[in-house]
C-alpha cells in the first residue's frame, strides 16, 4: 500500500505546475474539487463505516461550513484561520445538538431523524434572505495571511487538508477509540456489555465526523466562491453517501476512491453525452450487485 | 456479607409484570443459581441488574449502594460483568481481539485517539491469560464466529472474566450444549469458585444442584424460594409452583 | 539538411492553413433544460440558434460555435459548466442564463476572466447597481421593470387594494418591490411561497378568504402554469381578476393553461405583432423551423444572437478589442422590439406594452398588444452603478 | 378567521394527505415485509404520471387513462422486482439505498430519452376543471373533490385487502414477523412479486391524480419519495394504519403550515420577519412532526413488529 500512495502523492504534487505550463488548469480545478468531496466522504465514513451510523443528513454540516465562511465574509471577518475555527466549532456543536438526539434511535429510525434534522438546518437557512436565501450566498476566499488563496494555493491547502485528516482518521481508527468504535458497530450489546459507554463513543464520533466535514465545507465554499442551499440539500447526503458506499463502507480508503471515482465518472459522462444520469446509474447498480465491497474491497482480500 | 441484592423489583412489558417485586440477595463468595421454569423472568431480572432494563419499581443494590439508576456501562465498572443466555460475540474479531477489547474496557481510558492500540502489548498479554483460563489459549488467532458452540460459550465467559468481575452473572452457560460440553463449562465455573461470586441462571438441574451453594426460586417474576440445594429440593412451595406434583428433582 | 527543408515546408503549411482558417467565436450557452424551467431556456436557446441560423452560422462575420450545457436550475451544476467553458473551453462570450439565482451564482467567475456575458432573460437588480460590470449585457430587462409597468397599469385601474403573490426567493421579492414602486394603493396582503412549490390550494384559500380586488402574481416557469389554472379550478378568477408579467401568459402558457386565461391583462417588453422587419422576419422564421409561436423568451434569445453580430461586425472581428465591444453594444443594435439602447449598467431603456390574451373569431387563443404603459422605460438601479 | 378557510383548508390537507398514503402505503409494505428501502418508489410515481399522460394524450380521455396506466406501471413494478430488487433483500440496508438510488437515475434518464427534457402537460378531465359550490358562498375545486373521492376509496380498497383476504393476512403475518409467515407457508416470492405491483400501482394512481394537480416532470418523484418516508415513519413501518394516519397528518400539518404559519407569525413579529420565518417555518413544520414523534416514540406511532 505504501509505494501506490507514495506515487499519487508526488503525482498531486507535481500536478499544478504541469498543469499550469500545458494550460489544463481545469482538470486542476477538478481535482481540487474531488480533493475536497473526499475529506467531506471520509468524515461520513468514519460514522458511516466505521461506526455503523447511517447518517443522511450529513450535508447539513457540510454546507454549515459553507455557510459559515461566506456569513462572516460577508459580515467583514476577512482572516481565514478565524473563519475556519468558527466553521468547523459550530458545525461540531450542530453535529453534536443533532447527535445528542438522533443516536437515541437505531436502524432507519436513525437515518429518517438525521435526514429530518439535515432537512430543518436547509429550511432555516433558505430563510435567511439577507443570506441570499434560495439563491446561495457569495464567498471570497479570504485572507490566510502566509499566502495568497490562489486556484493553485487552494488545490495545495485541500491536499494538505485532506492529507492530514486522513492521517488524523488513520491514527484514530487504530487507536483504543477507533477499535471501540467498530466494536460497537460489531455488536452494541456486547460493547455496552463489556463496560462501554456506546452513546459517548458514537456521540464523539458523530461530532468529529460533523467537524471534518464543516471544514471540507469551508474549503467547498473556497473553492466554488459560492455558498449554495444545495450543499445543505438532502441530495448533497445521498451524494456523500453514494461516495462512501461506492468506495467501500469502513475501508479506509472509501471515501477518497468513491469520491474519486464519482467524480470523474461524473465528468467524463458528462462529456460524452446529456444522458449521463444513466451511465452513473448503471455502474453504481453493477457495484452494488457485482462489487458488494465497494472499490477498495476490489483489491483488497478477505480479513 | 451481601453483595447484590434486589428489593421489591418490578418491571412491566406492556400488560405483562415480567418480573413483580422481586426480592434477591446475593452474598459474597457464593455461587447463587437462579432456576425458574420459561417465561419466569429470569432474563429480564437479569437485564434489570445490568441495566440494560430500566425498572418500573424497587431498587437495586450492589455493595450496598443503590445502583438502580445507573447506566449499564457504569454498572460493568463497579464489577458486574454477565454472559449471554443467546451467544454475543464479536463474531467477526479473533478471541485474541474479542478478549482486547473486553481488558482494554477495564484497563485505562478508551478515549485514546493517538496510539494504536496494536502496540498495547500489555492488553494482549492479559487477554492471552484469560484465554488460556478457559481452556481457548491455542484457539488465540481464531476468528470468534469459526469457533465451535462450546468454544464460543467459554468464551462469552472469558469476556466477562476479563473485566475481573466482582460478581459474574452467567444466563444459562450451558444452552445448547451436549454432555461433554456441559461437563467441561461445569468444571470451568467449579474453578471460578474461589475467585468470583457468581450469580448462574441455569436450566441444568445437575449442574445446578452440584455447583450452588445457595439456589433461588423465580415463579411469575416473584422469588418464592431461597436456599441451600437440600432446602430447595425440599420445599413443597417449589415443588407445587415450579417443578408441578409429580416427584423430587432429579 | 532536407530534414530541415521538409520541417520549413511544413511550418509554412502549417502558418498559411493557420492564417486561412478565419478565427472561429466560441459562445457559452448555459440554460436551464431540464425540470420546471426548461420551457424558458428552450425557448431561449431555439431563438439564439434560429438567429445563427438565419445570419449564415455566422456572427459578425465570424463563424461560430455554440457549447451548450444545462443547468437544471441548479446553481452548483451552473458553476461547473462555466468553469468549463471558461478555463477548458476558452469560450469568447457567454450567454443563456434564465434564472437570477444561476446568474449571482456564476457571474462574477465570467467577469473575473473578462468575458462578456449577454443575458437574454435574467436582469437581477445587483448587477444593476452597486455590483454592475463592463462586462454585462442585458437585452430583455432588469428583473423588475415588467412588475412595475404592471404596478403602473393596475394603478391606472384604481383598484382599491390588489393582494401580491411570489416564490420566496430574491427575484420574487424583486418582482413585488418593482410592482409596489408604480401601485400606490393598498396591498392587502403579500404571500411568499416555496420555490418550485407546484401545489398552490393553501394560497388560493387564503386569497378567497381575503376577498382582494386584485391579484398581481410572480410565479416564472411551471409554477405560473400550475397557479394560474388552480386559480381558475378554484372558481376564484371569475370573481377577482388577476394581473400577470408578459411571460406567465406568453404563448406557452397558453397552450398549457388554455381558454383561462382569456380576458387577463399582462405586461411586457416584446409582442408578436409588433411591426418592425426584424421582428417579422423573426416571427416569421420561428414559426417555420419549429412549428410553434414564439414567446418573449424567444425573442430574448434572438435579440442576445442579433446583438453580438452588430459588436462583432463592428469591431471588425477582433474580439481582443473589449472596450470598443462594450461600446458598440451600448451602442444599441436592431432588435426584434426595434432599435434599442443600454444605460451604462448594461440594461436596456426600452418600452413597456399592455398586452391582454384574447379568443380570435377562428378559436385561438392569442395574447394581443392593447397599448404601452411606459415608454424609454430605464430600470431604477443604473443611478447606484458606477460605469459610465 | 372564517369558518370556510379552515374548512378549504382541511379539504386541501385531506386531498395531499391521501395522495401521500397511496405512496406511502406501497413503501411501507415493501419496507416492513421485505425489510428493503426502495428509493426508487418516487420514480414509480413519475412514471404512472407519464404514463398516464401519454394515454391521454393517444385516448383523449382521463377515465379510460388512468387505470391503463396503472396496470402499466404495476407491470414495471414487477419487472423491477423481478430483474433488480429481488436481489437485493439479502443485503443490507447501504446496498438497496445505493442500488435503489442508482435505479432512480436510470428512470430520470429513460424517461427523459423517452419523453425528453420538458415537463408534459397533464389536465384535469374538462368536466371537473371548474368548481362546484360545497356549502353556500364556499367553491371548492372540483378536481381535488374528485380527488379526496378517489384516495378514500383506494384507501377502503386497501383497508378491505389487507384486513379480511388472504393475500392481507399473508401480508400483515409478514410485517409482524417475517420468519414465522415462511416458517407457515405462505409463499413469499410470488408474494413479494405482486405486492410490488401493488405498491407501483397505488404510486400510478397518486402520479396520475396529482399530475394534472403539479407537474408531469422528470424529478417529480424524488420530492414527494422524502415525505412519503416521513410519513412511513411517523405511522411505524409496516403498518397501513400508520401509514395513512401519519400521511393525514403530514397532509394537514403541511397545509395549515403554509396557510397559517404566516398569519400568525405577522401578528406577533414584525412583518419583514414574518414573511422571512413563515414559509421556513411551514417547510420545517413536518420535519419537526416527525422529529418529535421519534423522540417520544421510537418506532412511530403504530410499529407493526413487536
Amino acid at each position: 500500500m505504501r509505494w501506490p500512495l507514495l506515487l499519487v502523492l508526488l503525482f498531486l504534487l507535481a500536478f499544478p505546475p504541469i498543469a499550469s505550463a500545458m494550460g489544463l488548469e481545469f482538470y486542476q480545478g477538478l481535482l481540487t474539487k474531488i480533493m475536497i468531496l473526499a475529506l467531506a466522504a471520509s468524515s461520513l465514513n468514519l460514522i458511516l463505516g466505521y461506526g455503523g451510523m447511517v447518517s443522511f443528513g450529513h450535508a447539513a454540516y457540510f454546507g454549515l461550513g459553507a455557510y459559515t465562511a461566506a456569513i462572516l465574509m460577508r459580515e467583514g471577518v476577512s482572516s481565514g484561520w478565524v473563519i475556519w475555527a468558527v466553521a468547523v466549532g459550530l458545525s461540531a456543536l450542530l453535529a453534536l445538538l443533532i447527535g445528542a438526539i438522533c443516536l437515541r434511535t437505531r436502524g432507519v429510525y436513525f437515518i429518517m431523524i438525521t435526514l429530518a434534522f439535515a432537512q430543518m438546518i436547509y429550511y432555516l437557512v433558505v430563510s435567511f434572505k439577507q443570506y441570499g436565501g434560495e439563491d446561495g450566498l457569495r464567498a471570497r476566499r479570504p485572507e490566510f495571511g502566509l499566502f495568497e488563496l490562489t486556484d493553485t494555493a487552494l488545490y495545495y491547502l485541500s491536499l494538505a487538508v485532506l492529507a492530514g485528516a486522513l492521517y488524523l482518521l488513520h491514527r484514530l481508527i487504530n487507536a483504543r477509540f477507533g477499535r471501540v468504535l467498530q466494536a460497537i458497530r460489531e455488536n452494541e450489546s456486547r460493547a455496552l456489555a463489556l463496560g462501554y459507554p456506546v452513546y459517548r463513543f458514537q456521540l464523539l464520533a458523530f461530532v468529529l465526523a460533523g467537524a471534518l466535514a464543516g471544514l471540507a465545507g469551508v474549503l467547498m465554499a473556497h473553492y466554488t466562491q459560492y455558498a449554495s442551499p444545495n450543499l445543505l440539500a438532502w441530495q448533497q447526503s445521498g451524494h456523500l453517501m453514494m461516495m462512501v458506499i461506492l468506495g467501500g463502507v469502513g475501508q479506509f480508503w472509501g471515501g477518497v476512491l468513491g469520491a474519486a471515482a464519482l467524480s470523474i465518472v461524473e465528468e467524463v459522462l458528462q462529456d460524452l453525452t446529456i444522458h449521463w444520469q444513466l451511465g452513473v446509474g448503471l455502474i453504481l447498480l453493477a457495484v452494488v450487485l457485482f462489487a458488494p465491497r465497494g472499490l477498495a474491497g476490489l483489491w483488497r482480500r478477505e480479513p | 456479607m451481601t453483595l447484590l441484592e434486589t428489593h421489591q423489583l418490578s418491571k412491566r412489558f406492556g400488560g405483562l409484570l415480567a418480573v413483580n417485586g422481586c426480592n434477591l440477595a446475593v452474598k459474597t463468595g457464593e455461587i447463587h443459581a437462579l432456576i425458574g421454569p420459561n417465561g419466569a423472568g429470569k432474563t429480564t431480572l437479569l437485564n434489570l441488574i445490568t441495566g440494560v432494563l430500566a425498572p418500573n419499581k424497587g431498587q437495586v443494590r450492589f455493595e450496598g449502594q443503590d445502583i438502580t439508576h445507573l447506566p449499564a456501562h457504569a454498572r460493568v465498572h463497579r464489577g458486574l460483568a454477565r454472559t449471554f443466555q443467546i451467544t454475543n460475540l464479536f463474531r467477526n474479531y479473533t478471541v485474541r481481539v474479542n478478549l482486547e477489547l473486553a481488558v482494554q474496557a477495564r484497563r485505562g481510558s478508551s478515549f485514546r485517539f493517538w496510539q494504536p492500540v496494536f502496540k498495547e502489548k500489555a492488553l494482549t498479554e492479559e487477554a492471552f491469560r484469560v484465554a488460556e483460563r478457559v481452556g481457548l489459549g491455542g484457539r488465540f488467532e481464531v476468528v470468534a464466529g469459526q469457533l465451535s458452540h462450546g468454544e464460543q460459550r467459554a468464551l462469552e465467559v472469558a469476556l466477562a472474566l476479563a473485566s475481573r468481575p466482582k460478581l459474574l452473572l452467567l444466563d444459562e452457560p450451558m444452552a445448547g450444549m451436549g454432555p461433554e460440553e456441559s461437563a467441561r463449562m461445569v468444571e470451568l465455573i467449579e474453578s471460578l469458585r474461589q475467585e468470583f461470586t457468581i450469580l448462574l441462571v441455569e436450566h441444568d438441574m445437575d449442574a445446578v444442584f452440584r455447583l450452588a451453594q445457595r439456589i433461588s426460586v423465580l415463579v411469575y417474576g416473584q422469588v418464592i424460594a431461597t436456599g441451600t440445594p437440600e432446602e430447595i429440593r425440599a420445599n413443597p412451595e417449589v415443588h407445587k409452583a415450579y417443578l408441578g406434583d409429580e416427584g423430587g428433582v432429579a | 539538411m532536407r530534414k530541415a527543408v521538409w520541417l520549413l515546408v511544413l511550418l509554412a503549411l502549417g502558418f498559411s492553413f493557420a492564417l486561412a482558417q478565419p478565427r472561429t467565436v466560441k459562445i457559452g450557452f448555459v440554460s436551464t433544460l431540464s425540470g420546471g424551467g426548461a420551457a424558458l431556456g428552450i425557448d431561449v436557446r431555439d431563438g439564439f440558434n434560429l438567429a445563427i441560423r438565419l445570419l449564415g452560422n455566422q456572427l459578425g462575420g465570424l463563424p461560430v460555435e455554440v457549447l451548450a450545457a444545462d443547468d437544471q436550475q441548479n446553481p452548483d451544476v451552473a458553476r461547473q459548466a462555466v468553469d468549463r467553458m471558461l478555463k477548458r473551453d476558452r469560450v469568447d462570450f457567454m450567454t443563456g442564463i434564465i434564472f437570477s439565482n444561476i446568474l449571482l451564482a456564476v457571474g462574477e467567475a465570467i467577469f473575473e476572466e473578462k468575458v462578456f456575458y449577454i443575458s437574454p432573460n435574467a436582469g437581477p437588480s445587483e448587477y444593476a447597481g452597486e455590483q454592475c460590470s463592463p462586462y454585462f449585457v442585458n437585452v430583455a430587462w432588469q428583473n423588475d421593470n415588467l412588475h412595475e409597468a404592471m404596478g403602473q397599469y393596475v394603478q391606472t385601474r384604481r383598484f382599491e387594494n390588489v393582494f401580491l403573490i411570489a416564490p420566496n426567493y430574491p427575484a420574487g421579492r424583486d418582482a413585488l418591490t418593482g410592482f409596489k414602486r408604480f401601485f400606490k394603493g393598498r396591498v392587502v396582503a403579500e404571500v411568499y411561497h416555496r420555490l418550485n412549490q407546484l401545489d398552490f390550494s393553501a394560497e388560493i384559500a387564503q386569497i378567497r378568504a381575503v376577498r382582494p380586488k386584485a391579484v398581481y402574481a410572480f410565479e416564472p416557469g411551471a409554477m405560473g402554469v400550475n397557479f394560474i389554472k388552480q386559480y381558475a379550478e378554484s372558481g376564484l378568477l371569475r370573481e377577482v381578476p388577476l394581473f400577470l408579467p408578459g411571460f406567465s401568459a406568453d404563448s406557452d402558457v397558453i397552450r398549457a393553461v388554455g381558454r383561462a386565461l382569456v380576458g387577463i391583462y399582462n405586461s411586457s417588453q416584446w409582442a408578436l405583432e409588433l411591426n418592425n422587419p426584424v421582428n417579422q422576419r423573426f416571427v416569421e422564421e420561428f414559426r417555420k423551423a419549429y412549428g410553434r409561436t414564439p414567446t418573449l423568451y424567444a425573442s430574448q434569445g434572438y435579440d442576445a444572437a442579433l446583438l453580438l453580430d452588430t459588436a462583432i461586425k463592428a469591431v471588425g472581428g477582433d474580439l481582443s478589442k473589449k472596450d470598443e465591444l462594450r461600446k458598440t453594444m451600448l451602442a444599441g443594435f436592431n432588435s426584434t422590439r426595434g432599435p434599442i439602447k443600454f444605460s451604462p449598467n448594461g440594461y436596456p431603456i426600452q418600452n413597456y406594452y399592455l398586452r391582454q390574451v384574447v379568443q380570435q373569431p377562428n378559436g385561438e387563443i392569442v395574447n394581443r398588444l392593447v397599448g404601452t404603459i411606459f415608454t424609454n422605460h430605464r430600470d431604477a438601479y443604473v443611478d447606484r452603478c458606477r460605469l459610465r | 378567521m372564517p369558518p370556510s378557510l379552515l374548512l378549504e383548508q382541511l379539504l386541501n390537507g385531506l386531498q395531499f394527505g391521501l395522495m401521500l398514503f397511496l405512496l406511502a402505503a406501497g413503501l411501507t409494505l415493501v419496507f416492513g415485509i421485505m425489510d428493503m428501502i426502495n428509493l426508487a418508489h418516487g420514480s414509480l410515481y413519475m412514471v404512472g404520471a407519464y404514463l398516464t399522460a401519454t394515454f391521454v394524450g393517444l385516448l383523449g380521455n382521463f377515465w379510460l387513462a388512468v387505470p391503463l396506466a396503472v396496470l402499466g406501471t404495476a407491470l414495471i413494478g414487477m419487472l423491477l422486482e423481478l430483474t433488480v430488487l429481488r436481489q437485493l433483500y439479502r443485503r443490507d440496508h447501504l446496498s438497496q439505498v445505493l442500488a435503489t438510488f442508482a435505479l432512480i437515475l436510470i428512470i430520470n434518464e429513460v424517461v427523459r430519452i423517452i419523453w425528453g427534457s420538458q415537463p408534459l402537460l397533464l389536465s384535469a378531465p374538462e368536466e371537473l376543471s371548474g368548481p362546484v359550490e360545497i356549502l353556500p358562498g364556499l367553491n371548492y375545486s372540483a378536481y381535488r373533490l374528485t380527488i379526496i373521492g378517489v384516495g378514500l376509496l383506494v384507501a377502503g380498497l386497501l383497508f378491505w385487502l389487507v384486513n379480511r383476504t388472504r393475500v392481507g393476512m399473508w401480508l400483515r403475518a409478514g410485517a409482524s414477523n417475517r420468519e414465522m409467515a415462511q416458517a407457515m407457508g405462505v409463499p413469499i416470492r410470488p408474494l413479494f412479486t405482486l405486492l410490488f405491483g401493488v405498491g407501483a400501482g397505488l404510486c400510478a394512481i397518486a402520479g396520475a391524480f396529482l399530475g394534472p394537480i403539479l407537474a408531469v416532470q422528470i424529478g417529480m418523484g424524488e420530492s414527494i419519495l422524502i415525505l412519503a418516508f416521513v410519513v412511513i415513519v411517523i405511522g411505524g413501518i409496516g403498518s397501513i394504519k400508520g401509514a395513512l394516519v401519519g400521511a393525514l397528518l403530514v397532509g394537514i400539518v403541511d397545509t395549515a403550515g403554509r396557510a397559517f404559519l404566516p398569519l400568525l407569525l405577522s401578528q406577533v413579529a414584525p412583518p419583514e420577519v414574518a414573511a422571512n420565518l413563515g414559509p421556513a417555518l411551514a417547510s420545517i413544520l413536518i420535519y419537526l412532526l416527525m422529529a418529535a414523534v421519534l423522540f417520544f416514540k421510537p418506532q412511530g406511532l403504530f410499529p407493526a413488529r413487536t
